[in-house]
């Protein structure tokens, strides 16, 4: 079923006071689409995943999820039906280790009844965490506290909760964000390896324009709260505008 | 797991030890014991709440209401079985409790603690007004029975304590096995990251309901021990006074184990005995002094002193 | 009669309300700033009043000029305030920064025990009345209304309080670097705002009010033990129902108090024990952050 | 967490300790033979303590050294209790029930007390009878005002050396109504706790049963230790009551007389204060000439002049600079009944037992400091006493307060008869009160 409409966004609105965050965002995505968003500080492209996921409640407009209206739904809902997201700043349990913050990651994708009173700790569990560790490549911290672990590391971390839950649609804000450039493509590499059975959807928020280029077949670009560009990715990044408002600084 | 069942051969060695004393130890020791014993239970509710980050400053509300439970139900209704009486109390209080917990639930730091605070001074001005309960006189609670049966005062007290142990064992078990599972463990989780519980798909108010509720019941079987064991209750049980005390045990105690509330609860109670005997006008400043010691140098509370000794070793 | 009762139901309202005032500005200004919800507040509220009244009472021994005791007043809520909020700030606070808010309040709360016994050490049990001062102003009579000149004065010094405040945090720099605290600590500090001083400016100025509340009601009780405690919960009430940190909050929250208090007190006697409560816990269920206090968002 | 060594380690550890302390730390002070030791529970901390508490064991242990010095006038020279020296053991009453009860399980037990004189709070007086019952532990009460305790129950150790609320609001009802038989309307302050509570309820029907035409029309009930009564005085005023009636003492009562005297409220409103004799030391001119007061009995100002009654005044003002309030003289006869008491049981040789002392206290009439006190109600375990009350007037010439037309009620006059309870003897309208 590719192609068919995972995310339809209809005139998206969201004002903070007076500042206009979005307007009127026209989007929408389709199934196993990878797309990335660029755009510069501020030109609302993580407020724009703030409002799908229900963080931030819109102003106007309408966001349906495979037909059904998301806004108004809590973040909580928004995650079960399949939409889930990973952080600018890793949202990580600071004081649990690795391995914790991923078993509660993994106990809670379990939806059955009551499963919130089976062992955190059962051995299938911890197995299963520690394998997704390993796709990872931090196993190696698996005991250490998340708040003691390399910014890299917590980056991976966050987004392997992200993804504990079979998820449909998955929201990755700057994923390689904090990250050393020579391991930006490594750890892109890592994340989309791990995805690509997943048959999920992936809308990633990123300002390195190689990795847009290298991973974003198609490209979003944000600017002043709305959509300037869309399209393949080589059409957006050669969009004059684009360049002038979003990449022109990099580039010059 | 392995964890646990050293915790629960630690407390049937505990239990053990307990129930022997009872037999040797003089009367005004039973009756510290078994205060103690059920002021640790309601910090065992504590505990959990404050695992994640949330603190009662109600929490008396409850250990009223288990009180006050078992002395109507003594009243009015001639009930008197101290198993059946306990079970009351802690009904009771879950009830009220999980009503409660609906609005508790959207609450967090210190207006959580407020709006516990306002509910049990609530309670407290309602149980003032009533002057057909003596007011702040408060009333009588007849001697408990067991089994129907009405015993000598020292072995209805022997019975009353060995009950209380139990019950502390048997709660101290039952936290501990929660705190193993996944929405046990979320208390941590939700101190360390809402947002992100709120993003694993789990809804954080729901987990504090549930903590809620179960501080609740401990604090209600806990207030209905109490009334048994002191054979007398009135409103200053509900008073916020009495909430700082069950809090500064919390904190006394540290949240290291779920047997550190009963510690922290036998030292505190020690503590003002004989800071009573030997400096009855100024206790106030010696409990004071200990608490800031505590908070200043042992942030974990007493448990993480002894485990820290152990580490040395 | 129905008049009357109205009238004096404002009246007795705003007296109330500006008493809570002056006792409550004090904690909210030290929560809003340092997120200290300190219950040893209730404990400078006392030291200040038994200070006023020993000082008042030798005053009027030597029999100086009556109306001098105001001034005496003053200095006393200075004196404990300052010398109070050096001794908590520098000598127990600087070293629970950055620790959980609810074993902060703790630590107050112990503190608290500690300064109720010292002040049974220092002044012994015996209650020191000091009078004289409440009777000096004499009585105004507006139409039904028969009122004590010390009540008003005590309106007049919560609104100069309260003027000062927000003057002071509107229109001077030092006010405006607390207002950025207060909005964003950690913003502040990397602003390079010396935080620490700030606090220890903050407590000393909230420890001063807490006295000063103290010394103010000196007059019109016999000052005794355990005057401390009720006047703790009472704060914390007016503090919650105006939003914690939100110096207009405290204004609103003691005036929301003042007057339904009185009101119960004219209308219906039976309800004054409930009174405070039970706006503290509706004012909580309807506006979870008190009614002028919001919910900050994490930026995620 | 932690292995399973430690943790066991741990509990051995805290056990060890806590059987450590709960066997009884310290050892018993000297052997018990030579001398009798008792238990003084009092208000230490909080607000009662400067009014009430404190002047309670002031009195306690003046009293107790006289007995061992045998300086008390006659008929009480003898030197110490049965010929054994007093000991006393001070507690604060100051914490709360649950733990008082321990606490006198401790004073029996862990302190090895003959007897337990003291209680001022009524909840600590209900909470501790039976257990003083269940340990055979002598407990003579001292103050604690509220008439249940032996309404509803028979205890066999407990007694009251002191008669409980009832007696004050009939006294101010009969005073009040001779001296203004046309009263309109009352009104009442009072705390909004039992003790409050039940003065008003008492004096209100009281004076409704001498006087049935007698509206009440303000009640008033404050928060203790609230301090701030503009809005009650504004209610006073606009209501205009003949009469205002409060319990209000210490602390609460001097911050409502300096804030109604401000806005002259005693001016055109009667002051009937049934608890407020011991602050007119501390307010002098401050509080109004005119208003009737009481001092709960014939203590203090209405101490009679007796030989005795000189004495405790006396020396109390010379050690504590001021005068005793009613407390002090509880306590003191407390003391002083149990020395009485031990003196009449003891046959020489052996203390005398808890039981013999009991016996010796039951119908036992004798003269106390304020006035002579008769353990004659509840099968003798509760005392009367004869009522006073009078109208404050401060003499300017020797700045000292004082009392004028003072009348003294005959027990029998303001206390309900052996057997019937006090709201039930006032409402059936005194039966059997004999006031000659």
């Amino acid at each position: 079923m590719t192609g068919a409409p995972v995310l339809e966004v209809r005139r998206l609105t969201k004002l903070f006071d007076q500042v206009v965050a979005a307007r009127d965002i026209d989007v929408t995505i389709a199934t196993e689409e990878v797309v990335s968003i660029i755009g510069a500080n501020g030109a609302g492209k993580t407020t724009f995943v703030n409002l799908v996921t229900g963080y931030t409640h819109p102003s106007g407009g309408s966001i349906r999820f495979r037909g059904q209206e998301l806004v108004g739904l809590p973040p909580r809902e928004i995650t079960r039906l399949g939409v889930c997201r990973s952080f600018q700043v890793p949202q990580v349990f600071s004081t649990m280790s690795v391995l914790e913050n991923l078993m509660i990651a993994h106990g809670l994708s379990d939806r059955g009844r009551g499963a919130g009173l089976s062992a955190l700790a059962s051995r299938d569990r911890v197995e299963a965490c520690a394998e997704l560790l390993s796709v990872y490549r931090i196993e190696a911290y698996r005991d250490r506290p998340a708040a003691l672990v390399p910014q890299g590391v917590r980056k991976l971390l966050d987004i392997a909760m992200a993804t504990a839950r079979e998820a449909t649609l998955l929201f990755l804000d700057e994923p390689t964000s904090g990250i050393a450039t020579e391991e930006k493509f490594a750890v892109m590499d890592i994340v989309m390896a791990a995805l690509a059975e997943r048959k999920a959807t992936v809308v990633f928020i990123e300002h390195d324009i190689d990795i847009v280029e290298r991973y974003g077949r198609r490209v979003l670009a944000f600017h002043e709260g709305g959509i300037l560009a869309d399209g393949p990715a080589a059409d957006v990044l050669g969009d004059a505008r684009v360049r002038e408002h979003v990449t022109g600084r990099r580039r010059a | 797991m392995a964890a646990r069942d050293r915790t629960g051969a630690a407390l049937a060695g505990a239990f053990v030890v307990f129930v022997a004393a009872g037999f040797f130890l003089p009367s005004w020791a039973v009756s510290l014991v078994i205060l103690s014993l059920a002021r640790g239970i309601v910090a065992l509710g504590l505990v959990v709440q404050f695992r994640s980050g949330l603190v009662s400053f109600g929490q008396a509300l409850f250990f009223a209401i288990g009180g006050y439970a078992v002395g109507l139900a003594g009243l009015k209704l001639r009930l008197t079985d101290m198993i059946v009486l306990t079970v009351i109390g802690v009904a009771a209080a879950t009830l009220l409790g999980a009503g409660l917990g609906f609005l508790m639930r959207r609450y967090r730091e210190i207006f959580f603690a407020m709006l516990s605070l306002g509910f049990s001074m609530l309670f407290y001005g309602l149980l003032v007004k009533t002057e057909t309960l003596g007011s702040t006189d408060g009333f009588n609670v007849p001697a408990p029975t067991i089994f129907g049966a009405r015993l000598s005062a020292l072995a209805t007290r022997t019975l009353l304590y060995d009950l209380t142990v139990a019950a502390a064992a048997g709660a101290a078990l039952g936290v501990h096995w929660y705190l193993g599972t996944i929405l046990g463990r979320l208390d941590t989780a939700l101190r360390d990251n809402e947002v992100r519980v709120e993003y694993l798909g789990y809804a954080p108010g729901r987990v504090i309901h549930v903590q809620y509720v179960l501080g609740a019941a401990l604090a209600g079987g806990a207030g209905a021990l109490t009334a048994m064991a002191v054979g007398h209750i009135d409103p200053s049980m509900a008073y916020w006074t009495t909430s700082g005390e069950l809090v500064f045990v919390t904190i006394l105690s540290g949240t290291g184990s779920v047997l550190a509330p009963f510690l922290g609860s036998l030292v505190f109670g020690l503590l003002q005995t004989y800071a009573l005997q030997y400096a009855p006008s100024v206790w106030q400043m010696i409990l004071g002094v200990a608490l800031l010691a505590i908070i200043l140098y042992l942030p974990g509370g007493l448990w993480s002193a002894l485990e820290r000794n152990r580490a040395r070793a | 009669m129905i008049v009357a009762t109205l009238a004096f139901i404002v009246a007795d309202g705003v007296i109330y309300a500006s008493w809570l005032f002056i006792v409550a500005v004090g904690m909210t200004l030290v929560y809003g700033v340092m997120r200290i919800l300190n219950v040893a507040h209730g404990s400078l509220y006392a030291l200040g009043a038994y200070t006023a009244a020993t000082m008042v009472g030798a005053w009027f021994q030597r029999g100086y000029a009556p109306l001098g005791s105001f001034v005496l007043l003053l200095v006393a809520a200075l004196v404990v305030g300052l010398v109070m909020g050096l001794i908590l700030e520098l000598g127990l606070l600087r070293f629970l920064h950055g620790r959980d808010e609810v074993v902060v309040v703790l630590a107050t709360y112990a503190t608290f025990l500690i300064l109720e016994d010292v002040i049974q050490l220092i002044w012994g049990v015996e209650a020191r009345p000091a009078p004289q001062p409440y009777s000096l102003l004499g009585t105004t009579t507006v139409g039904p209304l028969l009122l004590n000149n010390y009540d008003l004065a005590l309106i007049a010094l919560a609104l100069l309080v309260g003027g000062v405040g927000w003057w002071a945090l509107t229109r001077t720099i030092a006010g405006k670097l607390l207002l950025a605290v207060i909005f964003d600590r950690e913003m502040a500090e990397a602003c390079g705002i010396n935080v620490r001083r700030v606090f220890l400016v903050t407590f000393l100025i909230g420890s001063v009010l807490g006295a000063l509340g103290g010394a103010s009601t000196a007059p019109m009780i016999s000052v005794s033990r355990g005057l401390g405690v009720d006047v703790i919960v009472l704060a914390f009430a007016v503090v919650v129902i105006g939003g914690l940190g939100s110096i207009p909050g405290a204004l609103l929250g003691a005036a929301v108090i003042g007057l339904s208090r009185a009101a119960a007190v004219h209308l219906l006697p039976q309800a004054e024990v409930f009174a405070i409560y039970l706006i503290m816990t509706l004012v909580l269920i309807i506006r979870p952050y008190g009614l002028l206090g919001h919910e900050r968002l994490r930026k995620v | 967490m932690r292995t399973a060594t430690s943790t066991l380690g741990l509990l051995a550890m805290a056990i060890g300790v806590a059987a450590l302390f709960l066997i009884g730390l310290p050892a018993p002070v000297a052997s018990q033979a030579e001398k009798y030791r008792v238990g003084v529970v009092t208000l230490l901390a909080g607000p009662f303590a400067a009014s009430i508490g404190v002047p309670a064991k002031n009195g306690a242990e003046m009293v107790a050294e006289a007995i061992n010095n045998g300086t008390l006038p006659a008929p009480y020279a003898t030197k110490g209790v049965a010929g054994r020296s007093l000991e006393l053991v001070v507690v604060d009453e100051s914490t709360g029930t649950a733990k008082q009860v321990t606490e006198f399980r401790g004073l029996a037990e862990r302190r090895e007390v003959d007897a337990v004189v003291g209680y001022l709070v009524a909840g600590s007086c209900l909470a501790v009878a039976p257990v003083a019952d269940e340990l055979k532990m002598l407990t003579l009460l001292s103050t604690c005002s509220t008439p249940r305790i032996f309404e509803e129950n028979d205890f066999k150790y407990v007694y009251r050396t002191s008669a409980h609320l009832t007696p004050d609001g009939v006294t101010a009802a009969r005073y009040l109504l001779k001296r203004m038989p046309n009263v309109k309307t009352i009104a009442g302050l009072n705390w909004n706790m039992a003790y409050g509570q039940d003065a008003w309820r008492d004096f209100r029907l009281s004076v409704q049963t001498l006087k049935p035409d007698v509206e009440a029309i303000n009640e008033q009930f404050t928060t203790f230790g609230g301090g701030q009564y503009g809005a009650e005085i504004s209610a006073l005023l606009t209501k205009k009551p003949t009469v205002l009636h409060t319990a209000f003492a210490g602390g609460d009562f001097e911050a409502f007389v300096v804030q109604m005297t401000a806005r002259g409220l005693h001016q055109n409103i009667q002051m009937v204060m049934t608890a407020g004799a011991g602050s007119m030391y501390r307010l002098l001119d401050k509080l109004p000439d005119g208003v009737f007061i009481e001092d709960r009995g014939p203590y203090s100002v209405f101490a009679r002049p007796t030989a005795l009654g000189n004495w405790f005044r006396t020396t109390y003002e010379q050690r504590y600079g001021i005068t005793p309030p009613y407390t002090a003289y509880h306590m003191g006869q407390a003391v002083l009944a149990f020395k009485i008491a031990a003196d009449k049981a003891s046959k020489g040789g052996a203390k005398p037992a808890p039981e013999e002392i009991g016996r010796a206290l039951e119908q036992l009439k004798f003269d106390a400091f304020g006035t002579t006190v008769h353990m004659s109600r509840s099968r003798g375990h509760q005392a009367v006493t004869e009522s006073a009350i009078g109208v404050y007037k401060f003499d300017k010439a020797k700045s000292v307060p004082t009392v004028v037309d003072v009348t003294y009620y005959p027990a029998d006059c303001v206390n309900p008869p052996d057997g019937t309870k006090g709201e039930a003897w006032i409402k059936g309208g005194f039966k059997g009160a004999r006031c000659d």
